[in-house]
């Protein structure tokens, strides 16, 4: 096991490895940015280290420093969080040179996923479903055609060069597809300087489900159910929960089986979150697979009971799973908010400053991770997020409830928050009847 | 009643007194005096200092093991405090590290220090290395002066921002 | 005593000075002397701090829907608070409800009120009836004076200590 | 379904009500004394009326200010909570007398199981084991020598009229016997002005074990596993844990079996607890029953995923049990620490005043139920608890360094507390492996 691990990154999912490192009986290192001093992750930790100024690309990002400060505290391991290097295939390679673990996947298996278009060859190649595209550019409108009957309608003429939603025209039959090829054609070439095009199948109100793996480095894969993060603003997730409310557990076998496949062929280790679109049909299609632990992982620990970061490190350390797939059993439901230090009625403009005032949510069901305190400024240099809330419940219903409750008893003073942004949210009917898709904004529809 | 512990009660009689109109306290006991004196407002328009700042932290540092690591201390989070506050004194200006690693007073185990205290610094000149993944960084003054202190030891780890030396300009 | 232990009665000594004319307080007593000085009138009049409020809860009253019961505002835990400042002028008792239930002023619904605005009041006379479990329970004066303010409508809930006269003693 | 609940209680159950009626959608009516006028569930709650002044006879022991804030604020049902008048029997007769449901069983359940000796004897004619002992005082030396005979040594002679240790006396053997009752006797008469004695089989290093019952009005009745409450400070318990370290699930199956029989002869409904000894042999052996919500609770709730204070609520409603027997299954184990304001080196002198500085424990495992905040002054008038931390783990060494963690990140500052002794006898070597026995006193042994 490791004596000492260097936790290489900040605010709540540091202070969560913190505590993992702690119920292991492990030492921690904190590193911080001369701004995060006084951080709760820095308080902590058995030693913390300042390894640079604020702008993340001087602390969080340097990997010189960072390797220095497990060189000299004697860390033998690196916990990289999510965000900053936490898929950097180059940082783990660095950790890996200096004979540091780097908790994560090996720097291969990262590389390959970290390219979308490589990691979605190596997921068509294990069999897993992908969306249907074509093979490429298309040389002629005909091609186009050809392929809309074959995979059906709708389908979606995007850039080759493209992104944000330039050049991409959906199509829901020929006469549509002829005049969205025409026009996605000149925007393309106005946008991007070419007229390159290819042709996708179009999920229509996708659910974004992705499924939890967790790989040993002995070979044995499994997967933990998987989450619902479907409720997003602007692309970014905000609400997520455990189960999906839409996944039968025919369907969560088949995704399971279908995320351990692709897991082990990419000769994945540690957890991984393997991303699908889901359609109404109930056809589930790759994205990509994120290589790192999420942002939203205790929803998955609330149903499973598994503690997913001490997983991390206990897999680093050379450990077989602590369970098997049959011993995979999800008790209720979670849901998460994410608490944001941003202001929803002014464009959702970060707010950083001082807390002035906290009350946390406590009871029955009811789980929070921020490193927030009375008196700490959150600086206006990194992520908004600032705390997690997150409630269980027997079911659904219950978790609903509880996480109402739980938004009504927080208090966060100082600084404008999402607060009620999530009240809303939880308390919508599009939330309740589980009808917001991946496609929506949230923000419009509450 | 040492001074130590008695900060934390001058500390709660002054927030005691905040929001009263009491502007001077005095307090002699068991072998103790204590005078506090406030501001008045004509004094307190004309003051500079920084506007009534809020106390800094909710939390007071954490209980456990932190900075028990023995021969360590110089890595803990306060190390940059502390020194921050030794230089107050004017014309006094701090060398700090520039990254992290190991601090080395020479550029080789045989060779004399760099600097000693009372050496006179030019700026661009050599005054110590910090060595970090195997690499010897040669650390250069930016100032002009007079070591007067040099609060790190051979040999020792030093995070970023750490005072290393205290130079007296001249 | 230590400073430790003096600081509450510290504390309760500045408290009982608030709202007083006294500039000074010099005080010697078992090895502890202690001197608490005032601002002037004038130094107060310059002073910009807000007034000695003392602060109520570090935690704000909560969100949510307490205290929304439309037209029942009576009952609410502030009721006893606010009316208590309102008595602040001297020569002002109160009348508060020695039981939770329903107020009325008259002992039947045709009957005329105990007191009215201006009635005088004499220690053991009854002012009003508190409805408790179905029994009616007269309220007897403790004081002589003058009603001066009647807190409460007929046949709304009170819960205990809420002010139900304010009694101007004559 | 109720429309309001009026809440008789105060601090963290008061609060553990309300969060659970809110849940339900049902509002809340708080009653406190004049002191408690800025307590959390005052604040949280939809609607809180004084009831009378500090202390709890004038206040919340007070039944017509009670009855009568139910009454003027339309509440048609009233949760009494833990003490106060939560197992008055006349309190549940008022109640029902003024058409207010009270939140626990019936008044003659209440009386049954109230009386030491009732209770006994009805568990008796139900089948349960009860400590065996003289059927009353015994008339002669013969009369003990007998006893013994039968049962086996060792037994304890005890004073009828006595308590708190007086004229009790523990013999292994015949001579052992001879000499303890005579002493027995000198000592009661001496005490209590007579020589009245009674001798029961002694149980050595008995463990204090209570299986949790929930019934409905309807007839149906199961068991919620047990918690083990052995570490106890004065026969106060002080840190508790569910499932016992010690029984194994035939035991526990067995004990479950025997709670629900004598449950059901004794006419009970809503939630209540069957307290057992068990001694090293696996016998247990009848105590008493709790006709209430206990401090406890949490323990249960977090190993089977019930809310128990909802389900009393849902139970006096009229609904029938949430779950059958069959659907009860405990994951993991957790532990509760009761967080008290005394003074542990001061002869656990209680310690009223206000909190100044407070930081609570957040992340996996973790659940806090306390109605303290910053600035709140804890009154010298009422039981000294005054936050519970509850930790869980996929097994009991995860929630136990859980629980280390966690109290190492909870800070009370403003009055003294006894976190330190929790921690110390969490990392006991003792505590860990469970040879902590009702008969201690845990503060002698850490």
């Amino acid at each position: 096991m490791f004596r000492k691990i260097l936790v290489a990154n900040r605010g709540e999912i540091a202070l969560r490895i913190v505590r993992a490192a702690r119920e292991l009986g492990i030492a921690t290192v904190v590193v911080y940015s001369d701004i995060d001093r006084d951080s709760l992750a820095v308080q902590l930790a058995d030693e913390a280290c300042c390894v640079g100024a604020r702008a993340a690309s001087k602390s969080y990002l340097n990997i010189p420093n960072i390797i220095s400060a497990a060189l000299i505290t004697g860390a033998d391991a690196i916990h990289p969080g999510y965000g900053f290097l936490a898929e950097s295939a180059f940082f783990a390679e660095v950790c890996a040179a200096h004979g540091i673990k780097f908790i994560g996947p090996s720097p291969e298996a990262i590389s390959r996923l970290g390219d979308k278009a490589e990691a979605k060859r190596t997921m068509m190649k294990a069999g897993l479903p992908v969306i249907p595209g074509t093979d490429g550019v298309i040389s002629d409108i005909e091609e186009a055609l050809g392929f809309a009957r074959d995979v059906g309608y709708p389908v979606i003429v995007k850039a080759a060069g493209g992104g944000g939603g330039k050049g991409m025209r959906v199509a829901r039959n020929e006469t549509e597809l002829k005049k969205a090829a025409k026009f996605a054609e000149a925007e393309a070439r106005a946008a991007f300087g070419t007229a390159a095009l290819y042709v996708e199948k179009f999920i229509e109100h996708p659910r974004h489900v992705e499924v939890q793996v967790v790989a040993d480095e002995k070979g044995n894969c499994i997967y933990l159910g998987e989450r619902d993060c479907s409720l997003q603003r602007k692309h970014q997730k905000i609400t997520e929960e455990a189960p999906s409310p839409v996944v039968s557990s025919q369907l969560r076998e088949k995704m399971g089986r279908a995320a351990v496949k692709g897991a082990m062929a990419a000769g994945y280790t540690n957890v991984g979150t393997m991303e699908f679109l889901l359609d109404r049909a109930g056809n589930f299609y790759f994205m990509e697979m994120n290589t790192r632990i999420q942002v939203e992982h205790p929803v998955t620990e609330m149903i499973t009971g598994v503690d997913l970061v001490k997983e991390q490190i206990l897999i680093a350390a050379g450990e077989p799973l602590s369970l098997k797939q049959e011993d995979v059993y999800l008790r209720g439901h979670a849901i998460e908010c994410r608490i944001c230090a941003e202001d929803p009625y002014r464009g959702f403009m970060p707010s950083p400053g001082t807390i002035r005032e906290l009350n946390l949510p406590g009871g029955p069901g009811i789980r929070i991770d921020t490193a927030l305190y009375r008196g700490l400024t959150v600086p206006p240099d990194y992520d908004s997020l600032i705390a997690k809330l997150i409630a269980w419940g027997r079911d659904r219903n219950e978790a609903i409830s509880r996480m109402q409750r739980a938004l009504d008893e927080l208090i966060i003073e100082g600084i404008a928050t999402n607060i009620d942004l999530q009240r809303e949210i939880v308390r919508s009917e599009k939330f309740r009847s589980a009808t917001i898709y991946a496609d929506d904004d949230v923000v419009e529809l509450v | 009643m040492g001074l130590k512990e008695a900060k934390k009660d001058i500390k709660d009689l002054i927030r005691m007194l905040q929001g009263t109109d009491v502007s001077e306290l005095d307090i002699e006991t068991e072998g103790m005096r204590l005078r506090i004196r406030r501001l008045s407002g004509q004094e307190r328009a004309a003051n500079v200092v920084a506007p009534d700042r809020p106390v800094q932290y909710g939390m007071p540092p954490a209980t456990g093991e932190a900075g028990a690591e023995p021969g360590y201390e110089s890595v803990s989070p306060d190390a940059g405090r502390g020194a921050g506050k030794r230089i107050a004194r004017e014309n006094h200006v701090t060398i700090t590290a520039p990254m992290v690693g190991t601090f080395y007073r020479a550029p080789s185990p045989d060779a004399p220090p760099y600097v000693e205290i009372g050496s006179i610094v030019e700026p661009g000149q050599p005054v110590c290395i910090i060595e970090a993944m195997k690499i010897m960084n040669e650390i250069l003054s930016e100032v002009r002066g007079r070591v007067v202190e040099i609060l790190v030891e051979n040999a020792q780890p030093v995070e970023y921002g750490q005072v290393l030396f205290v130079v007296e300009k001249v």
